[in-house]
Formats: structure tokens, C-alpha cells, sequence
């Protein structure tokens, strides 16, 4: 049984369908990249198996049971956590207060402090500007922060949005080795990324959106040489 | 392709022009054969008063992005300035029409130099703080009018915060602002056909400079701060403008009210923050930043309560649930959005029959 | 010793305006939203002890009770039918609506309690303490009312620092999106702020009409505006700030009667205002967010 | 988006209350919401049972009265919208408004359509400028100044202090003649404090300044509810003197649950005391408690007045309800001054082309929890 | 002659010296590139040069004038125009209005003149017109004239970001990761862009990015920042190969 189970899903801003009848699935363990254009729908999925949007059609499958209709607060603690497009940090907290932030579903004390300094060893930096408000870091920065923060919540599967967008390259490597690190300690991911090469570089499989359809599918070695993906979204 | 936006514009703001014009004829037919109750024949002054208030107010919210619950301050200098005035020059101006084209003029720029005046703050100030501060200022124009005693004699103007008496006038002397109980006996210059008059010329004024280099950069600046000083639009001059020329429209809506009764009281009622912020509801139903909208809120909730007058004790408290209601139809998002599915339901129909 | 006196009259009235604050301000620091219609809760939660102890002849203690049970019903109904529908709209428009439910409060409370002012018995029953051979007096009711205030702006700060719900608030008032993908029930945080919020309104009505007796349907419309101002004053969204805004407002509002005009003491106070904000332009206690370009 | 085809279809603004043909069709004016509602309500309410009384004993010779009263939510642009309103219902007396400014508006309308109106309460000397406008109260120039001689004359105190509303035109119009009679009188005023509409929960400075300058008698040209809480404020800070205000205070003693200890000693110029032993306020302050749970105050009494004064000069003028609103007006003007009404409010009430009233004013003193009347 | 010349530039918040003791030197017609690791400071440096921070030490010299202390409205009017990491557009307005307003203050015509619809209004508006369009034509962005800027894809956004900043008419224009959410074939078409651009309008150009593949293919010079200060600098091929940047920045 796949870990996460999409089945036709369509989602709609007001009149414009975003998404439009799109089926994946994530096995437990797995990467899966999901890969597109801007405006492709990327985020709009990921946002819709969190809860953020509603589904107009279609059903989500979480260890088999159905949460389409599950308030979104409660997916958390399902096992579901997701690093969302463009970090949203909470500003006004400090990097320490947003960490215990991402544990907010959790209550076992001692698990959290482990789970704490295991961000840290991951993300040193964070360590160092504990007490900084997260709305002055730099932009990797809160990337870190995000990514710490979704990782509190000790999840099965987390959704990254995008983790890379705006980082050094060193910090591109850095981010997908965490991710790489992330996946062998247990965590099954499941990526969207316009950094194509890398993304299919350290998942098993992957899917190709565009707009709104999901227009290829398969192995992330088999997609890496793909003509028609080179040529998409690989640049050569 | 450009020319279609420049024809849209045009084409809507026309439309806007037009709704006026024609509700014009149609109230003036329905004078004229007699059809319109004494009821909305008095609404029809208010209700111009109203429309440009909502107008003003919308450059400032809808058009600068500020939110000012002060325009009540704004309209109370121009109502009293001008009323001051006409009232003065009862006499000496026997020509109704000039002087209130002299007394538009008097409140109009008497209201834009306070406009000025509140636009220092505005430029520090945001958001709320910036609400507040607006608030503040026409209670401090509404506090200082009630108690402000004007009186002219032979010996010329005599002013005093106190009371009458100390006044010291000669017994000939004319008392003009008499503190709480305000002007009284201003002529009644303004008439349905001057306050269409002056939404149009509002309406031109607002229109046109949103549509101007000037309107460009107040946008701008609503839009993003940090980006509009980064190609060189100056914040300072902007908000000042927009501010000034709000307020001094605001000015001509307060001539209107002055010189539509004959008493004119700076009140909580008619001039404090309540006040200000009804302008608001009609800004924020009619649509933020849509001039129509705003006509149309203002007309239509200021008939409301008058249409309710059927349900006598229950009128006011109906009229907060028609307020609510009227908010969540036209703002909620779930509504938003379905009425959006309509509307393209609606239009697909149509294209699909076109198409046959 | 005129001067401390009306210093003590200032801190009386602004205590009252302070408790009102700390209500408006935790709603707006959580649910960014300014609630014009909380004065007119006060208003509601004043009757209800009104009704219960004037009325009824039942205990004091028991309207209070009531009174807050009331409230917090009364708010987070309103929350959730007039409110939560415009979540996602703009801050104006929900603005708006509250000053449509404003309006309704006020008058539903005309209709069932009439205009006809009633005469609120005081809840307290502390008498007064005089200072100075009886040149100094501080009510019972000011006392009680500048202990509840501190207790309650301590609570609150507490109760949002350390508590998982106030946490919550945090989260959400900062980003209703983020604070969903944290596991955290947007809708019952918020329906908690205007609960929260609302208790506090009944609260600061038992004791605003004590220390000022008469109830109308408008008694909570005037104090409502007040200490919005005092709330911005303070800084809008911080909790002590409330309470200092509230109680200088007081203070600044007496003495302006006392020693300057009492015609223009209304215009004098908000000119004050006007120049502290000029200064600190987030008032007092409020934190200047540097946006990060 | 038409809004003038909005107007047609209301044109005929709906009204609760039947334009019965062959009555009297008489309109009230005044606040039934908002803050002023009290006054209205009470006038209303005194303005009814007249009609209703009137009519049982048979109308007006032999003619009915209809009685429709609208909401001006005390607001000078509102009452006029009121006024159009009743003129659509067909209005040919205009029992009205409750407030002055408002009043002034109307009268300016009134005059025009040569419409008769009397105001039971409006007070400012303006409200009966024109020369269809007539009034049942005494003015506010006409308080001011009978109060300030009362208390020379009586000798009631040698330092006065008075707190007064400086947003309100009544409380405002009083006190500037009171303080220009004071001048003649042999008492000084030692403290002249103002409150407004938007700061009048607070009174502690105005009561220290008035105890601190040693005044021996605190005058309030104001309204009952605050006066309530100026009681109360001034008890507790032990400031003992004797309080004076004018007709808005009355009523006082009918804010429910007041405690009425704190009013013992007030005095105050009014020309209604619903304690007074007189069959007529008897009967009345009975029907009012049995119609409305509440003892009328002077407004309502006001109201009941104006009903009866119209009457009156309906029957003297000889007018008929099929008349024309100016002809009633007319007749009505003439009438007035020829009329004499025994009413709550004056034992001999009459009018002068002004249309001022003449009638005594009666000081009354709160003695156990009641008004007595002072010599 | 350098166009820019930068001297021992510093700011610091609360204890973090954001930049250190920075110093720059541009030609004239220049591509330069400022890189480094996330937090390195890159865009306080652009804060800095444009106003938006005043810096606690330091001169920044434009084209011979002292910009020191000036504010924002003013560099930008002595000639520095940008673009933000976070976009920033004018949301609510037309894609054409964008561009308008960055031609503010070199087509003026005045308040009244707009509203009473004078000739100078429409000859002016009609210039506007065209040398906008002229600029969204550069970046292909003519045909969305018309839609609202926050309708449009996010690559397009930040190519709107560049011809606003553009329409300033500046001396030297500043892109902070302007390929930042771009697939790689749109970064290569806005590699075209840039290089148009500085051709195009004889501009220099001042850009941080972390796509190399950008970097190494359009800069001429480099400078690279780590921890606020100056690592290297000097010909792009030769940074790039710097050992000390290749471990701070830019990874085996
Ligand atoms: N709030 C919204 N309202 C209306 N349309 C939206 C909204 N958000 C996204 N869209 C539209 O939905 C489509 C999919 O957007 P989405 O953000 O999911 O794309 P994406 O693949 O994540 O792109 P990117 O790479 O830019 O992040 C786009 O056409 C976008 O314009
Ligand atoms: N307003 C501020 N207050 C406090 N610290 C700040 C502020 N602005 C920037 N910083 C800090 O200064 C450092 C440099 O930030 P800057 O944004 O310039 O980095 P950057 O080099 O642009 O990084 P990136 O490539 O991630 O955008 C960061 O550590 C950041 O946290
Ligand atoms: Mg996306
Ligand atoms: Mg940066």
C-alpha cells in the first residue's frame, strides 16, 4: 500500500482549475520529485493535501485512509509536514520559538529536545541565531528555518515546496544531502523542485507536471534522460 | 491592445458619468410630473452630500491605500467655513448663485489646508495608527467648532472660546458661530441640480487624476512603498496630495450639507467619528478603490434607513443586519467565488449560444 | 495636593479605559482585526448583571458569573456569523462588519432594555480609602479595578508566552496558513481570542459601571472608542501597552480638564496623542517592524 | 446600479400608521434611536395618550385625531427626512420635534409649506422663528435666565458653580443666559465647567473644581442621566451642596434603581412634577405607568400638552379635516393666541404671536424621594 | 574611470556586522557580479548603495558624486535603479503602469494639467506610452501589457522588475538573483536579456546570483562576500577557480 495515494484531483481558484485531475503515488521511503513550469500547479497540490485548499474532485490517501475532507490542523499529526513555497517563517518569533512551533502537535518533552538538537546538528546556523527574529535572517537562512521547523513535527512523509529556490550552491548540495539524509533516516519525501537536475538526481521516481496534467511519469533515471524533459527542463 | 485598456477605462469611467446624468433626468422627469415623494425630493440633497463624501473618502482609501476615520473633520470645516461665509455675506452677496460658487470655494480650500495639515502625520504613520490619528483630528475640529463663539459688529470680528458675553460686542453685533448651537440661518443655496453638479465634477477630478502621471505614483505608493522610492516617486509629496485634495473634496461635500439646512451644529451626529466612519462602509461596500461602487453604496444606504421607516422601532436594528449581510454577500470569499461560478456558468451559456 | 488627587482621579477613569484595552488589543494582536463592536459587549455584559442582581435580586457574584458566560457566548457567536465568513477578506471589510454588529447590539439593547437610563448597583463593596486626612481618596471600585487589570495583563502575557494555546495565537495572528501546516485549529484559536476577549468585555462592564453607574444601550460605545485609542496609544497588540495607554489616556484626559480647558480637554487629549505618536509612531510600547527588504 | 429607479419603486415610503381619512392627520417628530432616544420615546408615548383620549371623549368636534410619530435619531438632516416623510403620509399638524437643532431644520420647512407646527421640548430660541412654529416649553434664554433670578431672588446661595454640556445647544443656550443674568444678580460664579458628549462618564474634575472654589450651589442645565451620575460622583466625594438644574433634569427620580438619597435636596425649575397631587398629572402619570411600565418624566408631559394646545386651536380655528394644511395653519396661528389649556406642564397655559408660551414655572425640591414644590 | 567605487562600507544589527569594511570598484558598461553564501550580506550591500540602509562608515561614489547619506528617492534619481530579492511590484496596476511609473520623473507633466486633460497630458502620456512599451518589448513582456502585474507568471514578474528599474534611466542597475525561480531555459532567456540590456542602453550592471550557470556566462568580474567581508575578487574564470570560494560558496 502506497504511503500517499492522490487519486483525480482537481482544484480550483474560483473559476480557473488549477489542477486538473491529477493521480500519483508515494511509497513509504520513497523521493518522489515532482517536477514543472511555473504556474505548472505544484504548489497547488502540495497545498491541497495539507489542507490549505480544498479538493473540487478526487481523493487523498494518507496510510490508506481518506483525508481529503480532514481539517487541515489535523494532518499534522497524522505524519504529514510540509515545508511550504516561500519558507513562511513566523517573523515576529525567534528562530527557537518557530522550532517548538513545528512541534505544536506533539507534548512528549524529552522526544522534542531530542528532535530540537537534531535540527541543529542538521542546521548549525540555526543553533547560532537561536534567538534572532526569523524575519531578519537571510533568505537560506530561513530555508533552513522551514525546513527545521517541518522536520519538529517528526514526520512520515514531508512535502518540500521548492527547498533550494534562492540558495548558494554549496547550500544547493548542502539541502539536497539533507534531504538525501532526511530520506535514509525513514522520512518518506516527497519534493517539488524547478531545479530539475538535482531533484531527479537523488529521487526514485518522478512526475512532470504541466499545466495541471501530469504529462509523464517514471523513473527518475529513465526522466533524467528523457528528450523531451531535457529539452523542458534541464536546459540542454 | 493599448488602445482597448485606454478604451476601458474610458469607456468605464464614461459609464460611471453616464449613471449619474441619467438618474438626473430621471429624478428631474419624475419632479416634474410629480411622481417623487416629499420624503426622497429632501433625500436627493443629502444623498449628492453623501456620494461625495464616499468619493473623497475612496481617493484616500481606495487610490492612496491610507485608512482616514477623520473626513467628518474635513467636511465640518468646509461646512462651517462656507456657511460662515454665506451667512456673512447674506447681504452683501444677494446673488444666491455666486455666493455659493464663492462659499465652494472658500470650503473647499479651508478643508484641503487642513488636509495638508493632517498629511504631516500621515507621512510617519501607518495603518492603524495612522486611523487613529485621522480619528483624532476631526474630534479636535468637532471639540474646538463647539466651542468656538464668532460674532461681528461695527468694531469688526470679535472671537472667543468662551461664551457669547465675552464677545463684547456692541448691541448691533451679529453673532455668527455660536459655539454648541453652531450656524444657524444659513441660506439654502444648494439644490438637487447643484449637487449632481458637484458628484460630476468630483467624479472628474478623482477619475481623471487616478488616471494621471500624479495617480500613477499615489497607486504606487499604496501598492509598494520600498519599490516606489526605489525608481524615485516622493512619498512625502504623494500622500500629501492625495490628502490635500481628498480632504478639500471632502470640503465641498461639507458646503453642500451647510447650505441644504438651515442649522448647522458640529454634533457627534453629524460631524464626529460615527460619521467618518459611515463614509467608510460606503467606500468598503461599494468596492475599495471602485468609484462607482461608491456612488452607488452611498445612495443606497442612506435611502435604507428611510425605507425602513415601515418598521419603526425594529428600523435601525434591521438596518445593522442588512449592513452585516450586504458586507458578507459582497466580501466574503466563499461568496465571492460563487458568484464568480455564476456569472461564468452565465457567460458560457451565452457564449454557447452566440455560437450556434 | 490638588494635583495628586486629580492624578488619582486620572488613574481611576484610566484604569477603566485599560481594562477595556486589554480586550480590544489581545483580539486585534491575534485576530488583526478591530472589534468596534466590544464596547457594545461591555454594554451587554453590564445589563446581564443588571438584570440578575437589580432585577432578580439575585447574589452580585452570581451576575458576574453570568455576565461573563454571557459575553463569551455573545462574542464567540458573533465571531463565528458575522466574522469568520470574511476571514480571508480584507481587514476593511470585516471593519465594517463590526461596526455592523456594533449597531445591532446597541440596538437590541434599545429594544429590550429600553433608553431609559438604569442605575447600576456597584458590584464592589470595598469602601473607599482616604489618604492624607480624607484629602486623598482612592474608590474601592478604582482599587479593584487597577488589581484586576494588572492580574489580567499578567495572565494574558503569561497565558500567551507559555501556554500551547496562547502559542497558538502567536502563530496564527502571524500567518493563518503557516499556522494550519503546524497543526493548529485556525478557526477554535480565533473563536478562543474572541472568548477570551469577550470574558474580559464583561469583565471591564461590571466595573465600568460600577465605578460609573448609569447603564444605557450606549454606555459601551463612548469608553469602546477610548480605549481603542488608549490601545494604539499604547502600542495596538501589546498587552502592557494597553494598560499604560488606558491609564495615561485617564491621566492625560483629568488633568487636561484640571489644569487646561475643560471645554477642550476632548481636543487637548487627542492633540497629545497626535504628538506622541509623531514621535513614536508605533505608540508607546508597540514594536517597530522593519520590514526586511 | 440605477439609483433612480431605486427611488420609484419606493417612492411612497412605507408608514406603519393609516392616514385615516376624515381625522386630523398629526405628525411627531423626534429620537426613537441613538442616544437621545429616551426624549422621543417619552414624547411619543405622552403625545399618544392625549390622542387617545381625545378621541374617546369623541375628537375634536366630533372630528378624530391620527397620531404618526418618526424617528429623527436626534439629527437635524434626519428630521428633515422625517418631516418629508409625514408630509407623504399626508401631515397637516406637525406635533414636533423632541430636539432644537433638528427643530430648527423642520421649522425652516415647515414655514415654507405653511404647515402648523408646535414643539413640546424644543427649547433654542430659533426653534420658533418663523411664525406657523409655536412651543410648549419654556426656552432655553428663558431657563437661563428664571433660573438665575430664582436663585438671586431666593437668595439661595453666594457662590455658584455650574456644569454644563458644551456639545449640547440646550445645556449650551442656558448657560450662557444664566451666566448673563448672574451678572445682575447678587451671587457670583465661581466655577463655569464643561463636559461633552464624547467625555461624560467622568465628572471628578468638574465637581472638585466646583467643591475647591467653595460653591454653595452647583448648577446643572443639563440632562438627567448625567446629573445622575454627577449625584452619585459628588456623594462620593463628599462634596454636600445643593444642586439646581432646569427642566432636563427631571426624571431623575425614574432612573430605575437610582438611589434616591442622592437626590435629596435637588432642586430644580420645571414646569412638570409627575408627583404633583393635581388630578390632571394624577390621572395621567397612572395611564402612562400602565401603558409603558415607566413614570412619565417632563418630555412626556410635553408631548401630552402640544396634543391638547393642537386640539384646542383646532376647535377655536373651526377647522375641519378636509381642509387645506396652510388654511389649518392659518386658522391655527390665529387660534393660539386666543387659547388657554390646563395643562400638565402650566395651569394656565397661553401664546403670544411669538408662539411662545406663557406659564408659571415651578420650582420643585426633591424632598424624600419625591418633588415637593418650593414657594 | 570606475562608474561605482565603493569604500570600507559597514553596517551593522544589533552585534552582526552584516558588511564589513566592503569595497567595490566598477567600470563603466560593466556585467559585475556579487556572489557568496546565503547571509553573506549581498543584500544589505544593495540596501546600502540605494538608501534603504544608512550605512554606520563608508562612501559610495557614483559617476564622480558622493552618494553618501543621500536617500533613496535621491540615489535613485542620481542614477541607481534596482531590483528586489523579493519581488516587488506594483500589484494592483497594469503591467504598462509599472513601467509608467519608473518614467515619472523623466516625463512630467503636472497635477491639474492630468486633470483638466491639457495637450501636454496626452503628448506626454503618448511618449510614456511608447517608451514603455519600447522596454516591455526588450523583455517580451509586450503583449501582457495590459494585465495586472500580480497576474503574471512569476518570471515574468521579475522581467517587469527589470524594465521598471530600467525606466528610471539609470547609470548603473542593480539585480538581486534575478534568476531566482526560473527554470534553466528561462534563465538562459534572461541571460539574453541582461546582455541586450547592457548593449542595448551602454549600462552597467551589478548583479547577485546563486545560478552559476548564469554567473559564469554573463559576468565579467566578480566579487564575493562571505560573512559580510570581501573574499575575493577579480575576473570571473579566476574567482570561480579561488579555493577559498570554491569551499565557501560554491562546493566540489
Ligand atoms: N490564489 C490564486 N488565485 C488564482 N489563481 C492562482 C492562485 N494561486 C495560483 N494560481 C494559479 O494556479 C496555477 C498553478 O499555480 P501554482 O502556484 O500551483 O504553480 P507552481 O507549479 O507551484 O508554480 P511555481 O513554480 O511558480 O511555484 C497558476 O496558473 C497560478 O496562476
Ligand atoms: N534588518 C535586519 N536586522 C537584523 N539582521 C539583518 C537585517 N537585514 C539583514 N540581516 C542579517 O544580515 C545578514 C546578511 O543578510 P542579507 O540579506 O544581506 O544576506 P544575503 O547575502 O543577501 O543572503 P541571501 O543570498 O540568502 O539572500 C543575515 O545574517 C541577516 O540575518
Ligand atoms: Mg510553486
Ligand atoms: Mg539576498
Amino acid at each position: 500500500m502506497a504511503l500517499l495515494e492522490v487519486k483525480d484531483l482537481k482544484v480550483n481558484y474560483g473559476v480557473i482549475q488549477a489542477v486538473k485531475g491529477v493521480s500519483f503515488e508515494v511509497n513509504e521511503g520513497e523521493v518522489i520529485a515532482l517536477i514543472g513550469a511555473n504556474g505548472a500547479g505544484k504548489t497547488t497540490i502540495l497545498h491541497t493535501l495539507t489542507g490549505l485548499l480544498k479538493a473540487e474532485n478526487g481523493t487523498i490517501k494518507l496510510e490508506g485512509k481518506d483525508i481529503t475532507k480532514i481539517p487541515g490542523h489535523k494532518i499534522v499529526s497524522m505524519g504529514m509536514a510540509h515545508v511550504p513555497e516561500g519558507r513562511r517563517v513566523f517573523a515576529q518569533l525567534s528562530v527557537y520559538e518557530n522550532l517548538q512551533m513545528g512541534a505544536f502537535t506533539r507534548s512528549d518533552k524529552k522526544e522534542i529536545e531530542d528532535n530540537l538538537q537534531m535540527v541543529y546538528e542538521r542546521f548549525p546556523r540555526l543553533e547560532e541565531r537561536k534567538n534572532q527574529m526569523a524575519g531578519t535572517l537571510s533568505g537560506g537562512e530561513q530555508q533552513m528555518l522551514a525546513m527545521g521547523r517541518a522536520l519538529m513535527s517528526n514526520p512520515k512523509i514531508i512535502l518540500m515546496d521548492e527547498p533550494s529556490m534562492g540558495l548558494s550552491p554549496i547550500f544547493v548540495e548542502e539541502i539536497f544531502n539533507i534531504i538525501e539524509k532526511i530520506s535514509s533516516a525513514g522520512t518518506t519525501v516527497l519534493l517539488v523542485e524547478q531545479n530539475a537536475k538535482k531533484a531527479l538526481g537523488i529521487s526514485d521516481r518522478g512526475y512532470v507536471l504541466e499545466t495541471g496534467n501530469i504529462v509523464l511519469e517514471g523513473d527518475s533515471k529513465m526522466l533524467l534522460n528523457d528528450e523531451t524533459v531535457k529539452a523542458a527542463y534541464l536546459g540542454e | 491592445m493599448r488602445d482597448k485598456k485606454l478604451n476601458k477605462t474610458f469607456k468605464n469611467n464614461l459609464i460611471t458619468y453616464l449613471i449619474v446624468i441619467i438618474s438626473y433626468a430621471l429624478v428631474q422627469a419624475m419632479i416634474l410630473s410629480g411622481n417623487l415623494s416629499s420624503l426622497m425630493q429632501g433625500l436627493l440633497v443629502p444623498i449628492c452630500t453623501y456620494v461625495i463624501m464616499a468619493l473623497a473618502l475612496n481617493l484616500v482609501v481606495g487610490v492612496l491605500g491610507e485608512l482616514s476615520l477623520g473626513h467628518a473633520g474635513f467636511m465640518c470645516v468646509g461646512a462651517f467655513s462656507s456657511a460662515f461665509f454665506s451667512k456673512l455675506t447674506l447681504e452683501a452677496i444677494p446673488n444666491a448663485g455666486l455666493r455659493f460658487f464663492l462659499a465652494l470655494l472658500i470650503g473647499a480650500v479651508c478643508a484641503a489646508i487642513f488636509g495638508i495639515i493632517i498629511g504631516i502625520p500621515v507621512l510617519r504613520l501607518k495603518g492603524d495608527y495612522l486611523a487613529i490619528v485621522t480619528l483624532a483630528f476631526g474630534e479636535i475640529i468637532k471639540n474646538f467648532i463647539n466651542v468656538m463663539y464668532v460674532g461681528k459688529d461695527s468694531n469688526g470680528f470679535h472671537f472667543s472660546i468662551k461664551d457669547v458675553a465675552s464677545l463684547n460686542m456692541e448691541d448691533d453685533g451679529l453673532v455668527i458661530i455660536n459655539g454648541a448651537q453652531g450656524i444657524t440661518g444659513t441660506p439654502t443655496d444648494s439644490n438637487f441640480t447643484i449637487g449632481v453638479l458637484l458628484i460630476l465634477f468630483t467624479l472628474f477630478v478623482v477619475l481623471n487624476l487616478t488616471n494621471s502621471r500624479t495617480g500613477r505614483a499615489i497607486m504606487s505608493i499604496r501598492d509598494n512603498r520600498i519599490a516606489a522610492e526605489s525608481v524615485g516617486i516622493n512619498i512625502t509629496k504623494y500622500k500629501l496630495m492625495a490628502f490635500a485634495i481628498s480632504a478639500g473634496l471632502a470640503g465641498i461635500g461639507g458646503v453642500l450639507y451647510a447650505h441644504n439646512l438651515s442649522t448647522l451644529t458640529a454634533l457627534p451626529k453629524n460631524f464626529g467619528y460615527n460619521m467618518s466612519i459611515m463614509f467608510l462602509v460606503f467606500v468598503v461596500l461599494g468596492g475599495i478603490g471602485n468609484m462607482r461602487g461608491s456612488i452607488i453604496a452611498a445612495v443606497v444606504l442612506t435611502l435604507l434607513p428611510e425605507l425602513l421607516r415601515g418598521l419603526s422601532d425594529y428600523r435601525m436594528l434591521i438596518y445593522a443586519v442588512v449592513l452585516i449581510a450586504m458586507m458578507i454577500f459582497t466580501s466574503a470569499p466563499s461568496m465571492i467565488e460563487y458568484r464568480e461560478k455564476i456569472m461564468a456558468k452565465f457567460g458560457k451559456n451565452k457564449v454557447s449560444k452566440e455560437a450556434e | 495636593m490638588g494635583f495628586i488627587s486629580y492624578l488619582i482621579d486620572g488613574i481611576s477613569l484610566g484604569s477603566v479605559y485599560a481594562l477595556i484595552a486589554l480586550g480590544y488589543t489581545m483580539v486585534y494582536g491575534i485576530a488583526k482585526m478591530l472589534n468596534f463592536a466590544h464596547g457594545d459587549v461591555i454594554m451587554i455584559g453590564g445589563y446581564t448583571v443588571y438584570t440578575i442582581v437589580s432585577t432578580m435580586g439575585l447574589s452580585p457574584w452570581l451576575g458576574m458569573a453570568a455576565s461573563v458566560v454571557v459575553c463569551t457566548v455573545l462574542g464567540v457567536a458573533v465571531e463565528k456569523i458575522a466574522y469568520k465568513p470574511l476571514r480571508m477578506a480584507s481587514p476593511l471589510a470585516v471593519l465594517i462588519t463590526a461596526i455592523g454588529v456594533s449597531y445591532f447590539l446597541q440596538n437590541m439593547g434599545l429594544l429590550i432594555f429600553t433608553a431609559s437610563p438604569k442605575a447600576f448597583t456597584s458590584v464592589v463593596s470595598i469602601s473607599n480609602i482616604k489618604l492624607a486626612d480624607g484629602a486623598l481618596n482612592i474608590s474601592g471600585v478604582t482599587l479593584v479595578t487597577i488589581i484586576t487589570c494588572i492580574i489580567i495583563m499578567i495572565a494574558l502575557m503569561f497565558f500567551i508566552k507559555k501556554t500551547k494555546a496562547g502559542r497558538a495565537m502567536v502563530a496564527v495572528s502571524e500567518d493563518k496558513g503557516a499556522a494550519l501546516l503546524m497543526g493548529i485549529d485556525v478557526n477554535s484559536t480565533i473563536s478562543l481570542t474572541f472568548a477570551i476577549g469577550s470574558g474580559l468585555a464583561a469583565v471591564a462592564g461590571f466595573l465600568l459601571c460600577s465605578a460609573y453607574p448609569t447603564l444605557t444601550p450606549y454606555t459601551g460605545a463612548m469608553p469602546g472608542i477610548k480605549a481603542f485609542v488608549a490601545a494604539v496609544f499604547g502600542g495596538i497588540g501589546s498587552i502592557p501597552g494597553a494598560f499604560i495607554g488606558g491609564i495615561l489616556l485617564g491621566i492625560i484626559e483629568i488633568l487636561s480638564k484640571a489644569y487646561i480647558s475643560s471645554q477642550l480637554s476632548d481636543a487637548i487629549v487627542f492633540l497629545v496623542l497626535i504628538l506622541v505618536l509623531l514621535i513614536k509612531p508605533t505608540g508607546i510600547l508597540g514594536k517597530e517592524i522593519h520590514e526586511k527588504v | 446600479g440605477n439609483q433612480a429607479s431605486d427611488k420609484t419603486s419606493t417612492a411612497e415610503g412605507k408608514n406603519e400608521v393609516e392616514a385615516e381619512e376624515g381625522t386630523f392627520l398629526i405628525g411627531g417628530i423626534g429620537p426613537v434611536t441613538g442616544e437621545l432616544a429616551i426624549y422621543g420615546m417619552a414624547e411619543r408615548n405622552g403625545a399618544q395618550i392625549a390622542v387617545d383620549e381625545i378621541n374617546e371623549a369623541g375628537g375634536v368636534n366630533g372630528t378624530k385625531l391620527t397620531f404618526n410619530f418618526q424617528d429623527d435619531e436626534g439629527d437635524a438632516e434626519k428630521s428633515v427626512n422625517a418631516y418629508n416623510n409625514l408630509k407623504d403620509w399626508g401631515m397637516q399638524i406637525l406635533c414636533g420635534t423632541v430636539t432644537s437643532t433638528p427643530c430648527i431644520a423642520v421649522a425652516a420647512k415647515s414655514s415654507q409649506d405653511n404647515l402648523f407646527q408646535i414643539t413640546p421640548s424644543g427649547s433654542a430660541a430659533d426653534c420658533i422663528g418663523p411664525d406657523n412654529a409655536f412651543r410648549v416649553c419654556f426656552s432655553d434664554p428663558d431657563q437661563g435666565t428664571k433660573s438665575a433670578e430664582y436663585i438671586g431672588e431666593n437668595k439661595l446661595a453666594k457662590k455658584v458653580a455650574i456644569i454644563y454640556d458644551s456639545s449640547d445647544v440646550y445645556s449650551s443656550g442656558i448657560t450662557d443666559k444664566f451666566v448673563k443674568e448672574a451678572e445682575e444678580q447678587d451671587f457670583e460664579i465661581v466655577a463655569k465647567e464643561a463636559f461633552t458628549a464624547d467625555n461624560k462618564t467622568d465628572f471628578s474634575v468638574q465637581i472638585k473644581k466646583a467643591q475647591s472654589e467653595g460653591a454653595d450651589l452647583v448648577f446643572l442645565p443639563i440632562y438627567y442621566s448625567q446629573a445622575a451620575l454627577i449625584l452619585q460622583q459628588a456623594n462620593s466625594l463628599g462634596f454636600e451642596t445643593t444642586f439646581f438644574g432646569c427642566d432636563g433634569l427631571d426624571g431623575i427620580l425614574g432612573v430605575e434603581n437610582f438611589d434616591q438619597k442622592l437626590a435629596e435636596g435637588v432642586m430644580l425649575l420645571t414646569p412638570f412634577a409627575a408627583d404633583a397631587t393635581d388630578e390632571l398629572t394624577k390621572n395621567f402619570v397612572a395611564k402612562y405607568k400602565e401603558e409603558y411600565g415607566e413614570v412619565p418624566n417632563q418630555f412626556a408631559a410635553d408631548g401630552y400638552d402640544a396634543i391638547y394646545a393642537i386640539a384646542a386651536a383646532l376647535e377655536k380655528g373651526e377647522c375641519k379635516p378636509d381642509m387645506s394644511v396652510s388654511d389649518i395653519c392659518e386658522a391655527m396661528k390665529k387660534a393660539m393666541t386666543e387659547i388657554s389649556i390646563e395643562g400638565l406642564t402650566g395651569e394656565k397655559i397661553t401664546w403670544d404671536e411669538s408662539g411662545a408660551p406663557d406659564k408659571e414655572a415651578k420650582a420643585v425640591v426633591i424632598k424624600d424621594g419625591a418633588y415637593s414644590l418650593m414657594e | 574611470m570606475a562608474i561605482l567605487e565603493v569604500n570600507n562600507l559597514s553596517i551593522s544589527f544589533g552585534g552582526l556586522m552584516a558588511v564589513n569594511d566592503f569595497g567595490l570598484n566598477i567600470e563603466e558598461g560593466q556585467l559585475y557580479g556579487l556572489i557568496g553564501p546565503n547571509g553573506a550580506g549581498k543584500t544589505t550591500v544593495f540596501n546600502l548603495l540605494t538608501g534603504v540602509y544608512k550605512p554606520d562608515q563608508g562612501r559610495v561614489i557614483l559617476d564622480g558624486k558622493e552618494l553618501t547619506g543621500k536617500n533613496t528617492i535621491e540615489i535613485n534619481q542620481e542614477g541607481i535603479a534596482r531590483t528586489f530579492q523579493n519581488i516587488r511590484l506594483f500589484s494592483q496596476l497594469s503591467v504598462l503602469d509599472n513601467v509608467k511609473v519608473g518614467l515619472h520623473n523623466d516625463y512630467t507633466y503636472s497635477t491639474i494639467e492630468g486633470i483638466l486633460r491639457l495637450p501636454r497630458y496626452k503628448k506626454t502620456e503618448k511618449l510614456m506610452t511608447e517608451r514603455a512599451m519600447e522596454l516591455l518589448e526588450v523583455f517580451g513582456l509586450a503583449d501582457e501589457a495590459e494585465y495586472l502585474a500580480s497576474n503574471l507568471p512569476y518570471g515574468k514578474q521579475r522581467k517587469l522588475e527589470m524594465a521598471r528599474a530600467l525606466a528610471t534611466n539609470p547609470k548603473l542597475l542593480l539585480l538581486d538573483e534575478p534568476a531566482a525561480g526560473m527554470n534553466p531555459n528561462e534563465t538562459a532567456e534572461l541571460m539574453e536579456n541582461i546582455k541586450f540590456v547592457r548593449d542595448k542602453f551602454k549600462m552597467t550592471i551589478l548583479l547577485i546570483e546563486h545560478d552559476m550557470k548564469l554567473v559564469a556566462g554573463i559576468c565579467e568580474k566578480l566579487t564575493v562576500l562571505n560573512f559580510g567581508k570581501v573574499l575575493a575578487e577579480g575576473e570571473t574564470s579566476a574567482v570561480l577557480h579561488d579555493p577559498k570560494v570554491i569551499t565557501a560558496y560554491l562546493g566540489e
